[in-house]
């Protein structure tokens, strides 16, 4: 018995292997340039706080563009996306969690280091 | 129910070269491998991410040596990386393209081309690495700037004391850009051996998946570089 | 019907501590609520394993299972829905009793106490300035601690209150507490480090009132009169005891009795008369000379001149060599 | 058509079996045949067992009398050490998945191997270097900073070359543990037999599958831990040790970013393995499987983002602990289902006590005991008092040894027969689960009313109050040595004495039981067609050595 529909396993699945433009490689190698030198320019603003923000918002814009083009994703199956996104979430709230609680006994670090500083070097 | 085991026509045709013996084509051997070096780039993800953790509490609290430190940094060194390592992803990129196409001098020229501008890139970084190092900005306990570094600084921070824990900027900053070097380094091992497999015609067409799964991870070295950047350099 | 079970269990459970901080009953209560939820599942789960293999065991007359459904969405949901409500309310009860616990109890002006942790001693300096290698506090008055470390984590771990923090080197931490029973109880060292871990224990004195801890607080209040009395001080504050006897019994450094005039055996060959020299480096760069057959590990204790004399007239104090 | 059945006796020209396929040491340390590599992680992990085992037969004779003195403070420091890093890093987390895992996983996909053969022998050199690596911390003369590795302690100079030796073996067996996570999921996704969908899965795959996404985000931050400890230790940067500036709470929070979803690398499989064992010893489809499915997920993603209720007395802050608490509690949730959904499984079954059903029912007990005093663990209130006692080391051998290990013995007294193609004797075997059952809980069950009582963990001499319970544990802790034992030299007994083992011997419907035992090298003789996983109707025993087969019911609904 055949089963026409079964699900693609170790044989190649329906995707068809997608070459990447020219077009679309020089296009985003062009973006990023445009966005290396936006962060630069950003940069030279005293914007205080947000200059952080401002730079972390271009870096993720940069890496978007480099996982949807350069890395195909655009053109893949959704598994691989949701790899990306997963791990960067994951360790996004890693980060957060982490910095979330160091900050917050902030304090008896400064008073103890206050009270005894760290010997000389 | 059918019973477990059906024989199946086995295909007549030669088994391609490069074809494993658990697949049936190499269709589903390339889909297989960029899989798994997905699955392996998320973990890379998590493996920075150790260090983006340790960046991001250091930083949280201790702002203002941060700012100071980060004028050590020249920033225009690490643009003209980033725009290295741009290219080099370009490269890559194309490398894949000229795989798929059946394009052979061009496969060749890609590849030579990314391993070049990887060696550009560790050649910007020894400058960089070396500068601080000759001039005593170590990392940890070792960070003791002499006074020709520090006159280099803006005029307004050559008024400020030098901070206590320097050391620990530094060492967050050779922990990562040290890690990243070390992935830029086995890129370019990578990209050797690829060169080599291509001046041997092993690419076409049909089996190109060495040579997509190697920019993969080529194109996550560029993606990391472009958070390092702005973090160490631009915004400190 | 529970309620008087309950009762029970919390009398017949003789192996508990007491409970001698105000939190104490508290904490036990959540203990024993999660202790019935526990005991109530795993009943469950025991008596419905020994039923299912007694009545459907595989026999002759049994060789295949009865039909019966493979999934029940109902059924499924019910038993994620039950352990849902009940996490809410652990979570309630356990997290109310909690914040009562890093709190000092309002209303009273609390006893604050610095405590210093170091391999393998602890050190309480109480207010007005006396301090011990015991803690002092007062049956109803809230106690409020900092602890701090010399080297490595500890943590103050009281069975009797319930309580534990860790001291961490390089920063503060907080305890605080209202001890509700006066007498004495142990404490002890519950996080590891190192050789002597298990033997870093200390207790804890609640007086019956505010005028037996004045009392003590007070008795040799007066600076140190004789040097011999400076460097007894020196010697606990400082955490000398965590690894050296004054009754010849053996530690993780040579035993202080009868130390004077000694000749010691070096560890790297040679040896060394015990003398004012000796003891003045031994305490400032310790690995200089290390007796054979103890281990390098005594870290610098940086001392001031008078407290070195001290700590010299206390060594002479404790007996010369035979 | 090829009855499975027909590959038992040797007759005709059946492919020869991977047992015989190419001899010799250099066929085997170099093999690309999963289920030799398999095979060769069984044996590494049973040394270690052995090798962990012995240490706490040491430290439990010391605990004998309240003063200790069998062996000094710091040789009993060295040795827990040890014991818990060789367990936990050696046996425990690749226990089931590498080494029962690599066995079975392309078998009950139907494939002919992993995704990565090459990668997979990687995987068990790193994982052989890393336990050279442990077995030298012992030569330069130990470590005695806990396997939990805490600084400053752990990176005083004082700790000399043991702990740089040490952290390098975390590094290199957690690349292999990534790397055989990237393997399975990648073998999962695509390598399934035509036909099988990602509900046709056995559930033992799905739990690889959800162990595999642990391994992938987990074990990266455990590398960057161990690397910047060796950093830190060499160069004094300052990260970690507060004699530099830096924050040794902060290593907490690595280290359990890895550790806490480590002890989910550990159990998820031998949940798995439990819902292959009850449904095909009950004759029963297993109870809610898209459930089951769903919650080893579940567990997977909530497991991470409850490290910190290691961490409650530690000097985190309070909120942090109310956070880390209420989703601590949360994990009971997915563990309750799968309990109540085994439970239902057995519900109006045929239920044969074999020996790895035996093991199951003794599992239900222990993982019962583990998860629910779990709770007072994760409720604050509870915690505190409770934490870094023995009624945490009780708790969490319970879940880690108790359950693992009870479940690692019944996957492999299941698979045996399929890997070696013997049958092992049942009545030792099923005498050697009495024995490790009963040992386990005398061990184990004194140590939550020692905790308790007050007694911290990690203490090499204790305060005579708790000297009964103790004793009592010293006594238990032999009885499940001699059961370990028993069962252990049963296993190895029937490779010379046991029966040959047909292709399916427990009529079971998972595809690994369709191919002979042991399998041929290329594992199928014919691409395999699934059938559902726990579709048990029209399999018929036929005798002991013929085991069941699968008779073509025309009337298949």
């Amino acid at each position: 018995m055949t089963t026409p529909s079964d699900p693609p396993t170790a044989r190649s699945g329906p995707r068809a292997e997608h070459v990447v433009p020219a077009r679309t490689l020089l296009a985003t190698a062009a973006a990023l340039l445009a966005l290396t030198a936006l962060t630069v320019a950003a940069s030279r603003l005293d914007l205080g706080a947000v200059n952080a923000v401002v730079a972390l918002a271009i870096a993720c814009a940069k890496a978007s563009i480099v996982a949807l083009f350069f890395m195909h994703l655009l053109y893949e199956r959704r598994f691989p996306r949701v790899i990306l996104v997963a791990s960067a979430l994951f360790a996004a709230l890693f980060v957060a969690f982490v910095v979330f609680d160091t900050t917050q006994y902030q304090p008896d670090l400064r008073a103890r280091e206050a009270q005894a500083p760290p010997p000389a070097r | 129910m059918t019973a477990p085991a059906l024989d199946r026509a086995v295909p007549a045709a030669p088994r391609p070269r490069f074809l494993a013996g658990h697949f049936e084509d190499l269709g589903a051997q390339t889909e297989t491998a960029q899989l798994g070096i997905w699955l392996f780039l998320g973990s890379e993800i998590l493996f920075f991410g150790g260090l983006f953790t340790a960046y991001g509490v250091y930083r949280a609290n201790h702002l203002e040596l941060f700012r100071y430190a980060h004028h050590f940094l020249d920033w225009r060194l690490g643009a003209l990386n980033t725009v290295v390592l741009i290219g080099s992803s370009l490269s890559a990129a194309w490398s894949v393209r000229c795989a798929q196409l059946g394009q052979r001098r061009g496969l060749r020229a890609t590849l030579l081309v990314t391993l070049l501008l990887a060696a550009a890139f560790m050649a910007v970084k020894y400058l960089e690495y070396s500068h601080k190092l000759h001039h005593g900005v170590g990392w940890g306990a070792s960070c003791h700037p002499d006074a020709e570094i520090l006159g280099e600084l803006p005029a307004a921070l050559r008024a400020v004391p030098v901070p206590a824990r320097l050391g620990t900027f530094f060492a967050v900053y050779y922990l990562m850009t040290g890690l990243h070097g070390i992935h830029v380094l086995a890129g370019m091992g990578l990209y050797l051996w690829l060169l080599a497999r291509a001046r041997r015609g092993d690419f076409g067409p049909e089996y190109w998946a060495p040579v997509d799964t190697v920019a993969l991870y080529w194109h996550l070295v560029d993606m990391i570089w472009i958070f390092l950047f702005p973090l160490f350099y631009l915004i400190g | 019907m529970i309620g008087a079970l309950h009762r029970t269990a919390l009398a017949a459970a003789g192996f508990m501590p007491e409970r001698a901080s105000s939190v104490a009953a508290g904490v036990d209560r959540v203990f024993l609520f999660v202790l019935w939820l526990s005991a109530f599942f795993f009943a469950l789960i025991v008596a419905l394993t020994v039923l299912f293999v007694l009545r459907y065991r595989r026999r002759p007359s049994r060789a295949e299972p009865e039909p019966s459904p493979s999934h029940d969405a109902r059924l499924e949901l019910f038993w994620t829905a039950v352990p849902l409500a009940l996490v809410f309310v652990l979570f309630g009860v356990s997290t109310r009793t909690y914040l009562r616990m890093v709190e000092p109890e309002p209303g009273r002006d609390p006893l604050r106490i610095q405590v210093m942790a170091r391999r393998w001693s602890w050190w309480f300096d109480h207010p007005g300035g006396r301090g011990a290698p015991e803690l002092h506090v007062v049956r109803g008055r809230p106690a409020e601690l900092v602890l701090a470390s010399a080297d490595v984590i500890h943590s103050l771990y009281v069975p009797d209150f319930r309580l534990k923090q860790d001291a961490v080197p390089g920063r503060f931490t907080r305890m605080a507490f209202t001890p509700v029973l006066a007498g004495t109880f142990p404490i002890v060292c519950a996080e590891y480090c190192g050789t002597d871990h298990s033997r870093m224990a200390a207790r804890v004195v609640v007086h019956p009132d505010q005028a037996s801890f004045d009392a003590w607080a007070n008795e040799g209040a007066a600076p140190a009169a004789s040097l011999v009395d400076l460097g007894r001080t020196v010697f606990a504050s400082k955490g000398c005891a965590g690894c050296h006897s004054v009754d010849g019994s053996p530690r993780v450094g040579p035993s202080f009795k009868n130390l004077w005039g000694r000749q010691e055996k070096l560890a790297g060959g040679g040896t060394a008369r015990v003398d004012e020299d000796y003891v003045r480096e031994s305490i400032l760069r310790p690995s200089a000379k290390v007796v054979e057959g103890f281990a390098n590990v005594m870290p610098p204790v940086p001392l001031e001149e008078r407290e070195l004399q001290g700590v010299i007239a206390y060594l002479q104090s404790l007996g010369e060599a035979p | 058509m090829i009855p499975a059945a027909r590959a038992a006796e040797p007759a005709g020209a059946p492919a020869e079996s991977y047992l015989a396929h190419g001899r010799g040491p250099r066929a085997w340390l170099l093999t690309l045949d999963h289920k030799r590599i398999g095979v060769m992680y069984l044996v590494v992990i049973t040394l270690a067992l052995l090798l962990g085992g012995v240490f706490a037969l040491v430290l439990r004779l010391n605990l004998w009398r309240p003063g200790g003195g069998l062996v000094s403070n710091d040789t009993y420091n060295k040795l827990f050490t040890l014991h818990g890093a060789v367990m936990i890093f050696l046996f425990v987390i690749p226990g089931i998945p590498a080494a029962l895992g690599n066995f079975v996983l392309p078998l009950q996909l139907g494939a002919k191997d992993v995704a990565f053969p090459r990668v997979n022998l990687l995987s068990f050199w790193l994982y052989a270097i890393g336990a050279t690596l442990f077995v030298a911390v012992l030569a330069v003369g130990g470590v005695d900073t806990g396997w939990t590795l805490y600084p400053p302690y752990s990176l005083e100079d004082a700790r000399g070359l043991g702990i740089l030796l040490a952290l390098a073996a975390v590094f290199v067996a957690g690349f292999s543990s990534i790397l055989t996570g990237v393997n399975f999921i990648a073998s999962i996704h695509r390598l399934r037999a035509p036909g099988m969908g990602w509900f046709d899965l056995p559930l033992f795959l799905w739990a690889l599958y959800a162990t595999g996404v642990i391994q992938i985000i987990a074990t990266p931050v455990l590398g960057i831990t161990a690397a910047m400890g060796f950093m830190d230790r060499l160069f004094h940067l300052g990260l970690f040790m507060p004699e530099y500036g830096g924050d040794p709470v902060l290593f907490q929070h690595f280290f359990w970013f890895y550790s806490h979803p480590a002890v989910y690398i550990m159990i998820l499989p031998a949940m798995g393995i439990v819902s292959e064992v009850v449904s095909v010893f009950s004759r029963k489809p297993i109870f809610g499987y898209r459930y089951i499915a769903m919650s080893s997920i579940a567990i997977a993603v909530i497991g991470f983002f409850v490290w910190g209720h290691h961490m409650f007395v530690s000097g985190q802050s309070r909120w942090t602990n109310l956070v880390f608490s209420f989703l601590t509690l949360l994990v009971a949730i997915p563990s309750a289902i799968k309990t109540f959904n085994w439970l239902a499984t057995m519900y109006k079954g045929a239920i044969d006590l074999r020996t790895p059903m035996v093991y199951v029912l003794s599992f239900f007990a222990i993982f019962g005991v583990g998860g629910l005093t779990g709770l007072f663990l994760g409720a604050l209130a509870t915690d505190v008092p409770l934490h870094d006692t023995y009624f945490v080391v009780a708790h969490f051998h319970f879940v880690m040894v108790g359950a693992v290990l009870t479940a690692f013995l019944a996957g492999l007294h299941y698979w045996w027969p399929k890997m070696t193609g013997r049958m092992y004797g049942e009545g030792m075997a099923r005498l050697a689960a009495a024995l490790v059952f009963v040992g386990f809980n005398v061990t184990f069950v004194p140590q939550f009313f020692a905790g308790v009582a007050g007694m911290p963990r990690r203490y090499a001499t204790y305060a005579p109050a708790f000297l009964g319970w103790n004793r009592a544990s010293t006594v238990g802790a032999f009885v499940l040595a001699l059961g370990m034992g028993l069962a252990l030299g049963g296993l190895l007994a029937s490779l010379r004495s046991g029966r040959r083992a047909p292709a399916n011997p427990w009529g079971a419907a998972s595809l690994e039981w369709t191919t002979p035992s042991p399998p041929p090298h290329e594992n199928f003789e014919a691409t395999p067609r699934p059938t559902g996983p726990y579709d048990f109707t029209g399999l018929r025993r036929v005798s002991d050595e013929a085991g069941w087969i699968r008779v073509p019911a025309e009337a298949a609904p």
